[in-house]
């Protein structure tokens, strides 16, 4: 279904990797201002740890702030890499070809963001192995595999190998290019130590393909079980109010889409933007992801609305005071109304527009909303519960993030940004061989008086058209 | 149980005895000291840990041992045993043996600790080299300071002028009190007893209304209903470890569940706790009574020579108190005086006590009377469940000194600044903090050539002073205790050092010492004959023991007097329980009760109490205390003011607003709002306690005093301060500081509508059970 | 459901809410046992001072007619704790003596576990807890002084319990219920004995007496927040009030 | 003048015919309508029997209706209905989401699973007595339609006299409509076909009376494809609805184990995972017995097969989230449900139910060769929905038992406990927090003995699931078994080409 326009290999080749190891003026200002900004957060944990929790706006009863709500953002993000890569290739979606790279890389280096604040957040972070590690063998004490802390580590650990291991496969070909490519010798030697030897023959080819296929269905679990995961960190609390929800795995799983699939789009905008690559990246494709996105945000928004019409009708006062907090007290009301809005009220009726969804600005506009509007559903998540309007009043709590939180969090965006940036500078965001093998896919049917696009279908049995045409064929025989 | 520890730790006592000497000379000079939980020796068992998984608490290995001893504070004490290990006092829990607390112990007796401890204790002697007041000052030894004020002794002898030298103290008792009046009576000085909050109205109205000179003890643990006028006996009245201790038999010790009525204008702990608070009018506590006691005489259920008791037959003069007539005068509606009367009749043992704000109005003398006559009319005193008074201690001359009134002070204070006192000394009398600015007594100190000051920490007096002699805290003392608020029987209670003098390191001359040894050296000094049997205060304590003995009753015999002196101190307290008062048959005259008179015309009444943690002040240096949340504020660290949260609102004061308090004699201080539903729109409740000049980092300049803005008013008939009566205005100065407190930081008031957490039951079904 | 270990002791408390006059006695007690760090200002402020036991003041009602209840409120040592499974390290757990015990040298500090209970009764230490030179003299060697960064929280006085049980072992004499070594210090301390320490196996013991007197249908026994299932080793027992309607406010 | 259409960014490139050619659409209608005709004694005598059975059960449900004494008695009945709701109601989405999907291998089956919509007018029949024994409206209910109210500044929302199964109810009727409709609209060609290609005979009467007039104008067939999208769309959002609001049902129920904002989500996911277990069943028997065995092929099995596994896979994850937060948060009430079924008597049946619906499937399907036969995902169909019918009794029945557990409520004046929970229950709406109650249920007995299917219920069970059946065979009478235009469509898209050195199939996506 993507428009048609048939680009020679070298075309492709020339214009996708024009950018590669080659500095435009921008370059290395925007990498200079991300690296302060990386580094001032580093400093604040620095500082964090040198003096203590105390300097966060953490207080009792409210223990998780910020930290958390930004984990839960990071991670939801990552799941777009492999919604992306992992269920589009195995549904056969032609259109996702161009974007796959940017959405795993993404993937990975928004995984390494998620990480940083859990780990730093922890009282005694020097000690912070014995959290995943076995220790203390004299008195036979492991890691209590009953909390999801012991969980989370395992599944977002066993994530990152796997996108990273997706990321580096799907490179294989592009690496193979960039080192032929390649004038200066000791640059083609490392692109040669990273492309394996790949040389393009059948069995090569007939191996990374299948070894995709068998990582995308493999990290499928994963990817369901890491956000799983993460909401047990709160479902399985029975302590806070309206966090013990049955629908938290599938809520947040749905929004990590959400959020994931759009900052994708996002990407797909800025690539268009940056390296220029609109003959690669078209209107059709935004209007590919938009109307994803649509049913993905429609879905999303219906889990949200059951976990309310159920904490609701139950009646039961701290839960209603809980709602009434979330969207009425000052200040969550606000952002409440925010988030409904930027998630799902501006982009939704706007996406629905064949014009709009085609426009890359809007897309990209739309997008930023949402994932405003995502990062303060979490927020509205993990802090209002922790306020505890519950049975005990007289311990109603209230929490105001401080300085080093707001900048902790504000690094974690500039590390991905940066990730990406020098990730770009030296790999192809957009996945050569893939683009060259959908080029090869498509084809032309003739109906009646009209032609229009076809494509090769894959891995389907070939019998198929056989039996298929069977009856007809023994049918016209009998005439 | 009682008697079997007593059997278990006499045998101790005897067998120990070696072993604890050789503790005590390693504890050093205290002759004997007895162990209460004995704990010697460490078996190897002790030594290895069995499982590997109790808590590294489990790990730590060492003997302690408790001793018992006494904790004075105003008119009452308690009987304590303190933790030592390694030669430090680490817990404070209360003695069992002693009749006041029976084992249960205040927070404030739990606070010494960190006095013994505190970072700005006085270790050595001091005189003063800069300015009065700039606090400035060098260390001497004690020769020096013992040379220093015998030379200020004999120069007044001199010019004949002893009597203008003042030694004002806290009420002292016991063999430290009969020290301190043989001292006084030897060199002729004058002596003056101070207390911040003073009880003498009340004391004055047991006397009048019982013809008793103590404070009986309120049988609350058997009473059926408890009628109490401004007494806030559940958290700072006189003595508050004793009738918390009723008070839960009184709830649930027996079949019946007493009733408390609580008669107030604030609304108190006391108030929180009862099932009744009623709010009265400030300063008619006394007529209410009389109504009460109407209603009650009209019900005809009062026999008649009671009634010829208390009014010489015609019981006309309550006409003027008919409840119809004064309801809106009280603000106690008409019905709810009859209710009152009527319960009083008809419960058992009822019990009405006063005092408080009852007691702290210009006609305060005659609403105690009134009050406690209503106790006639049941004939409760000397009865269980009724009033105890305590007969005479046993052995002669440890009564507690009389307070004197605030008026005295106000006389003392113009003397001197007519220059007619010469030498001030001072003992754990915080003048400078407890007497308001309208006495002018911060003005007038400059007047006085020398001071001299007993005190531990310089408390707000002290570090004006010009020579601070630091004593022994009571850890590191002696002493004997016979209270003034006594059990119902003779008592002596004993106190005993459990620790070295914590600043012995600094030598014999520099360090702490004990009050009453330095009056003795001094006496020797000034070679004046105290006649007290032996040359330190331990020779008078025996003695006083050696009398104990040779009564031959009470709680501890013995076979020898080394025995009968070690099981004293092992148990702490000696009591004969069948030593009962015999004169309860005095029936002090009713009289009609004046309205009470106020200073000021502002919108508020101001109604000063004394806070939770700090009683009146002096635990002001405990960051414990000072950490303690208030119980109906739940507030700590400041001083708060205690408003109607409707008037607030009116007013537009939200919670950690900085108020203005100013009081007719333009006294003003500033403190923080704290709305809450409970207090009256009319009243202004301001804890006493903080605003200290200073008193250790802990209390230094934090808060504010609100006994500095208090008027001249006293009591018509013991010239007591009537700190109650003062009308006050108020004024946001538009600053907030966060109110530190333990409740939640949000607006509305912690409630509990559907009883989740404080579950009621209406009693009905009480032992009910199957 | 609590684990029945008859050999074990199973150590439990009963509050009684009618007796509480919430004088805060037993607050203080407990920091002067447990080295609690000094609670300043600030840390109020915070709201990051640490009370293992606390007491709550409810309001009812406005002046005139107005109430305030008070209700201390302590560690529920849960059968069914729900901090227990969330901890990844084990610092916290449930051991044979039915305690809830927090380990502070396997604790890192991630909060799940105060997170997880309904009583908001674990506390975070924020800042390393700081003493005067000379008030450190009060520290109990009995309990360690936690550090920065860990959990802490009621612990019943397992130091006494510890204590108690290898003297009466070593003078081999039985342990008495209500034997004042072995009482919390907030119990000792409790002016109006408000509360009761004691094993919910033995029978005889006196909170077993008074949970066997006062726990049928309507009596005074109620656990806090029972419906959520946390089953305590706390019993509570009603304040009582006539003038309430009904015996169980719901 | 026939100039080709072509978009200009496609000009001068090479493109293929498709196999659409006159020749070969007459083929496939003729050859369809030719076997569309053809029916089997066996086919006859099935009919007889199953429509004896739906007889019988008829009577059985009339006898039922009048018996229900509270709702823990209706458990299977109610199992039943949602078992038929799940099944038959779920069955036309395998012909709805791959026809929005554009994906060619539905086409020989869509018609197969349209027919199933006719069950809808039963699944009705079962739903109406059930607003009779779930809690009637007038006695404060929470329903869906409330006001918000300030109290003690806490916003309540405040009832109106309505309930949701008013709700569920039209919810109900719409789905049925909406199925009839769309099944007729997708018919309309094909019975054009009977009308005009048919031999005469009642059929053909019938088929130019329902066929209004269809003549194949390109405006009837662009109306015809909107119409089918737009339907094809609202009957999944009717479908889910439907869920929801039957949900909402469970919801306002205290019964343990039914409050789980989950559960529109689960009810929705067995519909489609019962529906695809139906068509599949359906699809084996056509392919097996009928003769569309031509048309029926590996490929249909194949891709229903990769939807079945994908859909068990769900299944667990969702079961997993409800359970897992049950069993970890120890609510009281919902532990004594866990307990129930985990010591209680429901013990096999959930372990059942359970290896059914997931283990098998999940190790059978992963297997290649299992899963791209025909036999295979056949088989699993059949244990998907025997699964799912136990899994209908879990919720309905079992459940009801917890709620005798929960139910000793306890009686001030008597100081007893009574039992008679779940009527009680429905009134206030609450479980009891009373603690003496809730100690009940913190000890956890577990009932004695569980509820079994009295003779009744299963009458009615069998009667109504072979009337099911007969309606179906009876409709297939008129309604060609497979979708003449669809298969004329599907020549259209596909035309072969030569790649390389091989020969490829390449497919048109219209746009």
């Amino acid at each position: 279904m993507q428009e048609h326009t048939q680009l020679t290999q070298k075309q492709i080749n020339d214009e996708l990797l024009k950018d590669i190891l080659h500095l435009p003026k921008w370059w290395l200002p925007a990498v200079l201002f991300l690296l302060t900004i990386v580094l001032a957060g580093y400093s604040a944990f620095g500082y964090m740890i040198y003096h203590g929790l105390g300097v966060t706006g953490l207080n009792r009863p409210v223990f998780w702030g910020f930290f958390i709500a930004n984990f839960v953002f990071w991670i939801g993000i990552s799941h777009a890499g492999i919604m992306i890569s992992a269920i589009l290739r195995l549904t056969q979606a032609e259109w996702r070809r161009p974007i796959t790279r940017a959405a795993e890389v993404m993937t990975v280096f928004s995984l390494a963001a998620a990480l940083h604040t859990p780990m730093m957040h922890v009282g005694r972070p020097w000690r912070v192995l014995y959290w995943i590690f076995p220790y203390d063998f004299s008195r036979d004490i492991w890691p209590n595999v009953r909390s999801p802390f012991v969980w989370d580590p395992s599944a977002v650990g066993t994530y990152l190998i796997a996108s990273t291991l997706f990321v580096m496969i799907c490179l294989l070909p592009d690496l193979a290019i960039l080192r032929d490519r390649a004038k200066n010798p000791l640059v083609k030697k490392i692109y040669a130590q990273f492309a394996l030897g790949f040389r393009g023959t059948p069995r090569q080819w007939k191996l990374q393909i299948i070894a995709g296929i068998l990582l995308s269905a493999l990290v499928l679990p994963v990817f369901v079980s890491v956000h799983s995961i993460v909401s047990w960190d709160f479902a399985v609390l029975i302590g806070v109010e309206g966090w013990r929800s049955t629908i938290f795995a599938p809520y947040f799983i749905i929004g990590a889409i959400h959020s994931g699939v759009s900052a994708v789009a996002m990407l797909m905008a800025l690539t268009v933007w940056i390296y220029g690559l609109q003959n690669y990246i078209k209107p059709d494709h935004f209007d590919a992801i938009a109307r994803l996105l649509i049913i993905v945000a429609t879905t999303w928004f219906f889990f949200f609305f059951l976990e309310w019409v159920w904490a609701l009708y139950t009646l039961e006062t701290p839960e209603v005071a809980l709602r009434e907090l979330q969207a009425e007290q000052w200040p969550y009301g606000p952002l409440f109304g925010i988030f409904i809005i930027t998630s799902f009220v501006i982009p939704v009726p706007i996406w629905l527009f064949k014009r709009f969804r085609r426009n890359a600005v809007i897309m990209f506009w739309t997008c930023v909303l949402v994932n405003i509007g995502m990062w303060l559903e979490r927020f509205l998540i993990v802090i209002p519960g922790l306020l505890r309007r519950s049975h005990m009043t007289f311990d109603w709590g209230s929490y105001h993030p401080s300085i080093i939180e707001i900048a902790i969090v504000v690094e974690t965006f500039a590390f991905v940004a940066l990730g990406m940036l020098l990730f770009a500078k030296v790999f192809p965001l957009v996945p050569l061989f893939d683009v060259k093998e959908g080029m090869i896919n498509r084809h032309l049917i003739k109906i009646g008086r009209r032609v229009i696009p076809a494509t090769i279908r894959e891995g389907l049995p070939h019998h198929y058209y056989k039996n298929h045409s069977d009856p007809i064929i023994e049918r016209s025989k009998e005439e | 149980m009682l008697p079997l520890i007593v059997l278990l730790v006499t045998i101790k006592g005897l067998l120990m005895a070696l072993t604890r000497r050789q503790f005590l000379t390693l504890m050093g000079g205290s002759a004997g000291a007895a162990v209460f939980f004995q704990a010697c020796g460490v078996p190897e068992k002790e030594l290895f840990i069995d499982s590997p998984i109790e808590m590294p608490e489990d790990l730590v290995t060492g003997l302690d041992n408790w001793y018992a001893t006494t904790f004075k504070e105003g008119m009452s004490s308690q009987g304590i045993i303190v933790r030592i290990m390694e030669g430090r006092a680490k817990k404070v829990e209360g003695n069992t043996d002693h009749p006041l607390n029976r084992g249960t112990h205040s927070s404030s007796a739990e606070s010494m600790l960190q006095l013994l401890y505190h970072p700005d204790r006085i270790d050595a002697p001091l005189l003063r080299t800069g300015q009065r007041g700039s606090g400035e000052y060098k260390e001497i030894s004690w020769e020096e300071a013992i040379d220093r004020l015998s030379s200020q002794f004999t120069s007044l002898e001199q010019s004949g002028e002893q009597d203008k030298a003042v030694l004002v103290t806290d009420p002292v008792n016991g063999h430290l009190g009969m020290v301190v009046k043989k001292f006084v009576s030897a060199t002729g000085i004058r002596h003056m007893t101070y207390e911040v909050l003073e009880h003498t109205t009340l004391i004055k109205a047991m006397d009048e209304v019982f013809g008793q000179d103590n404070i009986p003890d309120f049988d609350i643990d058997n009473a059926s209903l408890v009628l109490s006028f401004g007494a806030d006996f559940l958290s700072t009245w006189v003595s508050p470890t004793r009738y918390s201790r009723g008070y839960g038999e009184f709830r649930q010790g027996h079949e019946h569940r007493g009733k408390l009525i609580h008669i107030d204008s604030r609304f108190s702990t006391t108030a929180a706790n009862a099932d009744e608070w009623v709010y009265v009018n400030p300063g008619t506590e006394g007529v209410l009574a009389l109504s009460i006691m109407k209603s009650i005489v009209d019900s005809g259920q009062v026999s008649q020579d009671v009634i010829e008791a208390l009014f010489d037959g015609n019981s006309s003069l309550l006409d003027l108190y008919k409840p119809e007539l004064i309801a809106s005068f009280v603000g106690v509606s008409e019905s709810k005086i009859k209710e009152i009367g009527d319960l009083f009749v008809k419960s058992e043992h009822p019990i009405a006590l006063g005092g408080g704000t009852a007691g702290a109005y210009t006609n305060g003398l005659q609403n105690l009377k009134a009050i406690y006559s209503l106790n006639h009319l049941k004939g409760n005193v000397g009865h269980k469940g009724g009033l105890v008074f305590t007969p005479n201690s046993p052995i002669e001359g440890l009564e507690t000194t009389n307070t004197n009134s605030a008026s005295e002070f106000k006389s003392l204070i113009d003397n001197i600044s007519t220059g007619e006192i010469k030498l001030l000394l001072l003992k754990d009398a915080d003048l400078y903090y407890g007497l308001p600015d309208s006495f002018g007594f911060k003005e007038a100190l400059f007047d006085i050539p020398f001071i001299v000051s007993f005190s531990n920490m310089k408390d707000d007096t002290a570090s004006i002073a010009d020579l601070i002699l630091p004593q022994n805290t009571l850890f590191e003392d002696w002493g004997t205790d016979v209270p003034l608020a006594g059990p119902g029987y003779q008592s002596v209670a004993f106190q005993q050092p459990v620790v070295r003098p914590f600043f012995e390191s600094r030598g014999d001359n520099l360090g702490t010492k004990s009050f009453p040894d330095v009056l003795m050296t001094l006496s020797q000094v000034l070679n004046k004959n105290l006649d007290l049997s032996g040359d330190t205060f331990l020779d008078v304590l025996k003695d006083g023991a050696r009398q104990l003995f040779d009564l031959k009753r009470g709680t501890i015999q013995a076979s020898s007097f080394q025995e009968f002196w070690m099981t004293l101190l092992a148990r702490g307290v000696w009591c004969d329980v069948n030593e009962k008062s015999i004169n309860n048959s005095y029936v002090g005259k009713v009289e009609t009760v004046p309205e009470a008179k106020f200073e000021g015309d502002g919108r508020f009444n101001l109604v000063p109490f004394a806070s939770a943690a700090f009683y009146d002040g002096r635990y002001a240096f405990a960051p414990w205390m000072q950490a303690m949340p208030d119980p109906i504020s739940t507030a700590t660290w400041q001083t708060w003011i205690e408003i109607n949260h409707k008037i607030a609102d009116e007013l537009n004061i939200k919670e950690g607003d900085v108020i203005e308090v100013r009081s007719s004699n333009g006294g003003v201080i500033t403190a923080l709002a704290m709305p809450n539903p409970a207090t009256p729109p009319n009243i202004l409740g301001i804890p006493v306690g903080q605003g200290h000049r200073d008193g250790g980092r802990y209390a230094a300049g934090r808060g504010s005093n609100v006994l500095s803005i208090l008027g001249t008013n006293f009591d018509d008939k013991t010239g007591a301060l009537a700190w109650a009566s003062n009308k006050v205005n108020i004024t946001p100065t538009g600053e907030w500081i966060r109110v530190p407190k333990f409740e939640n930081s949000v607006p509305d008031f912690p409630r509990d509508e559907h009883q989740q957490i404080v579950e009621i039951s209406t009693g009905n079904n009480n032992h009910v059970g199957h | 459901m609590v684990t029945e270990l008859h050999n074990h002791p199973q150590w439990g408390m009963v509050v009684d809410v009618d007796r509480c006059t919430g004088c805060n006695g037993c607050v203080v007690a407990c920091q002067s046992e447990n080295n609690i760090p000094i609670n300043l200002e600030e840390h109020f402020n915070q709201r990051r001072a640490i009370q293992w036991i606390r007491i709550e003041r409810y309001w009812e009602g406005e002046f005139p007619d107005v109430k305030a209840r008070f209700i201390p409120i302590l560690c529920q040592h849960c059968g069914n704790a729900p901090c227990e499974p969330v901890c990844p390290v084990y610092a916290t757990y449930h051991n044979d003596e039915g305690m809830n015990v927090q380990v502070y040298n396997r604790c890192i500090g991630t909060r799940f576990c105060a997170n997880g209970c309904p009583y908001h009764v674990r506390f975070f230490n924020f800042w390393e807890p700081e003493w005067p030179e000379s008030l450190k003299n009060q520290l109990n060697p009995d309990v360690t002084v936690r550090s920065r960064g860990i959990m802490e929280k009621c612990s019943f006085c397992v130091q006494r319990i510890q204590r108690s049980t290898r003297e009466s072992e070593r003078d081999s004499v039985e342990l008495k219920d209500g034997d004042r070594g072995l009482n919390p210090a907030c119990v000792n301390a409790c002016p109006t004995n408000a509360l009761m320490f004691g094993d919910w196996n033995d029978s005889e013991s006196a909170i077993s007496q008074i949970k066997e007197k006062e726990s049928y249908p309507g009596g005074r026994a109620y656990g806090l927040l029972e419906n959520m299932g946390t089953s305590p080793n706390v019993i509570y027992l009603k304040k009582v009030d006539e003038s309430v309607g009904s015996s169980n406010g719901h | 003048m026939a100039t080709d259409i072509i978009d200009e960014q496609y000009l001068g490139q090479p493109f293929v015919e498709t196999e659409n050619s006159v020749k070969n659409r007459k083929a496939v209608s003729d050859n369809i309508l030719a076997l569309h005709m053809r029916t089997s004694d066996r086919f006859w005598q099935i009919a007889t029997v199953t429509g004896i059975l739906f007889a019988i059960g008829i009577v059985g449900y009339f006898y039922r209706i009048f018996t229900f004494e509270n709702p823990g008695s209706a458990g299977y009945y109610v199992a039943l209905f949602s078992f038929m709701m799940t099944t038959s109601a779920g069955a036309p989405m395998v012909a709805i989401a791959p026809r929005i999907a554009n994906a060619h291998w539905r086409r020989p089956i869509s018609r197969i699973a349209e027919i199933w919509t006719l069950i809808g007018c039963i699944n009705l029949i079962l739903f109406i007595p059930l607003l009779w024994v779930l809690p009637n409206l007038d006695n404060g209910r929470r329903s869906l339609w409330f006001y918000w109210e300030k109290q003690d500044n806490l916003w309540i929302p405040e009832v109106v006299k309505y309930s949701p199964h008013i709700w569920s109810t039209m919810a109900v009727l719409g789905l049925i409509v909406l199925g009839i409709a769309l099944l007729w609209i997708s018919c309309l060609p094909d019975f054009a076909v009977i009308r005009d290609q048919g031999p005469d005979g009642w059929r053909k009467k019938w088929a130019s009376k329902l066929s209004l007039g269809w003549r194949g104008t390109t405006s009837q067939w662009n109306w015809q494809h909107h119409r089918m999208g737009a339907l094809g769309a609202l009957y999944f959002m009717m479908l889910v609805l439907v869920h929801f609001f039957i949900s909402v049902e469970y919801l306002m129920v205290h019964v343990p184990g039914w409050i789980d904002s989950l559960y529109p989500i689960t009810h929705a996911h067995n519909a489609l995972h019962g529906g695809v277990a139906t068509v599949m069943l359906t699809m084996f028997i056509v392919n097996r017995f009928g003769p569309f065995k031509g048309y029926i092929t590996l490929d249909q099995f194949h891709g229903l097969g990769k939807l079945l596994l994908a859909l068990s896979l769900l299944w667990f994850w969702f079961w997993f989230s409800s359970f897992m937060v049950f069993w970890y948060g120890k609510k009281p009430s919902e532990q004594a449900l866990v307990e129930l079924l985990v010591k209680g008597p429901y013990l096999y049946m959930f372990l059942v139910e359970f290896l059914l619906v997931f283990i098998i499937p999940w190790w059978t399907m992963i297997w290649n060769p299992f899963r791209r036969s025909i036999w295979g995902p056949s088989i699993i169909a059949i244990s998907v929905l025997v699964g799912t019918f136990l899994d209908r009794i879990r919720l309905n029945v079992a459940s009801w038992d917890v709620a005798g557990i929960t139910a000793r409520k306890f009686n001030e004046n008597n100081g007893e406990f009574t039992s008679d929970f779940p009527r009680e229950m429905m009134l206030n709406m609450r479980l009891p927090e009373n603690p003496t109650v809730i100690k009940e249920f913190v000890g956890l007995d577990i009932p004695i003995n569980a509820v079994g299917p009295g003779a009744i219920d299963v009458l009615v069970i069998l009667g109504f699931i072979s009337g099911a059946i007969f309606l179906y065979m009876m409709a297939t009478r008129l309604i060609p078994l497979v979708n003449i235009w669809e298969q004329k469509e599907l020549l259209l898209y596909n035309a072969e080409i030569k790649f390389h050195r091989t020969k490829v199939r390449v497919m048109g996506k219209p746009r």
